[in-house]
């Protein structure tokens, strides 16, 4: 399955991307679980993932949790809790 | 929502000029008998850091005078947050018209960042859906500010009492 | 309140221009996070009358195109009233500044009638001792309004939810 | 003892005075003393202080309730609750 993950803001400077395509191995079919798969690729991601800063996630511009599943072509988004106005 | 353009949603660089919007929302709504306005304008002061992050990035933060505010957004996720949010207040308050504008990009201090004005026949809708929308703004919508100082640049932390002062409308009415 | 033109109340017969009134509160406060603005406005439509009033004056009272409003005030208790209710919001919240302006006279539809504007670090205070100081205008202050339109005039009733609305500080908190 | 009395809005208009100078005889100390010496003037004074409408009272420029009392040379002031914003 192919989708598209934006950054934004401090964890967009922790990753050091905007945004990229990947495709994902069978078994990755939620939110949860991409992190988890996201955070194989090292300690940047790992330590991004691991529950020590909120990391809030939408999929195709809608709020969703973690639990929220995956369908081909997605735009996936990660961002720290939001802070305008 | 007897003018087309009493609803006007907007994020954008250029600065805006309250008057001419809250004029322009009058004309729009010439049956209001209350307009509320919120103007949120960047401080001139770092923000409060969190105790877990404070001087992680920079010893500095917390303290001292701000030059600057960048804001990032999401665009496409921005504008559909902030018509939800303004569909929300629609459906809860009688209001006759809204303006909302959100600036982006880099902003000096005192600068305004954010206007909402909110028009209505009388003033408590004006008054609840203008809080209510700033209230779901903070919480909902993806803007990310960093403060730009002398001495370095931090982001800002989300502030627990934004989620709060959101879910006291959830337990409201 | 660093500047002495951060408080400013006055009842005037001349318009005033809410974006001029705006950017010098503004000014006057320039560690200003929030900026909150109530405008009031003469509606274009006569106010319902209560029941036990209506048609007493005039067959047409409670509906209808309206003209104008003719204000009304009590010289010298009106300034000493609406510098009561700023002094009862200062020492409530944290507030930097205010402007407060009140029009008397002959007011056109449309027309604004009365301009409350907060500013304070952050937005509750504003919102909140904004909403306060209409709350309490509207029980405290000696105004009253005169509807004019083609078929008559009449004086507007006092609204028992203006009482109600001041109550509920009163429980607050 | 010497008052001046103020009236404001609908008030005005009923009793046809915007202010005047009276001097109240012995006995009338309080605010509805007041109304009621002046509810002896006739028809319409004994009608607007029946209490089928609301009038307020201020003695300088303080709201009052109708046990306040008055002294020499205070100015009072009779009108409707008020409806200004």
């Amino acid at each position: 399955m192919n989708v598209t993950i934006l950054y934004f803001a401090r964890i967009k400077e922790v990753v050091n991307y905007s945004s990229e395509q990947v495709s994902l191995p069978d078994g990755v079919e939620t939110i949860i679980a991409l992190k988890s798969w996201l955070s194989g690729r090292g300690e940047v991601w790992k330590k991004l993932f691991d529950g020590s800063s909120v990391v809030r996630a939408a999929i195709n511009h809608e709020l969703v949790d973690e639990l929220a599943t995956l369908d081909e072509g997605d735009e996936v988004a990660f961002f720290p809790p939001v802070t305008g106005g | 929502m007897a003018h087309a353009d009493a609803w006007h949603i907007c994020v954008q660089a250029e600065p805006f000029e309250v008057g001419q919007e809250l004029n322009a929302l009058q004309q729009a709504t010439p049956q209001a008998g209350a307009i509320v306005n919120f103007i949120g304008l960047v401080r001139d002061q770092f923000s409060p850091s969190e105790a877990s992050n404070a001087g992680a990035d920079n010893p500095d933060t917390g303290k001292g005078s701000l030059e600057a505010m960048q804001i990032e957004h999401y665009p496409g996720m921005t504008e559909k947050a902030l018509n939800a949010i303004a569909q929300q207040a629609a459906a809860r308050w009688p209001l006759l018209g809204l303006r909302l504008i959100h600036r982006i990009g880099r902003l000096e201090a005192q600068a305004p960042i954010v206007l909402v004005a909110t028009s209505s026949l009388h003033r408590q809708a004006a008054f609840e859906a203008c809080a209510f929308i700033m209230d779901y703004l903070k919480t909902d919508a993806p803007f990310w500010k960093k403060e730009i100082g002398p001495q370095g640049e931090h982001w800002v932390e989300a502030r627990a009492t934004d989620e709060q002062a959101k879910q006291q409308w959830k337990h409201a009415q």
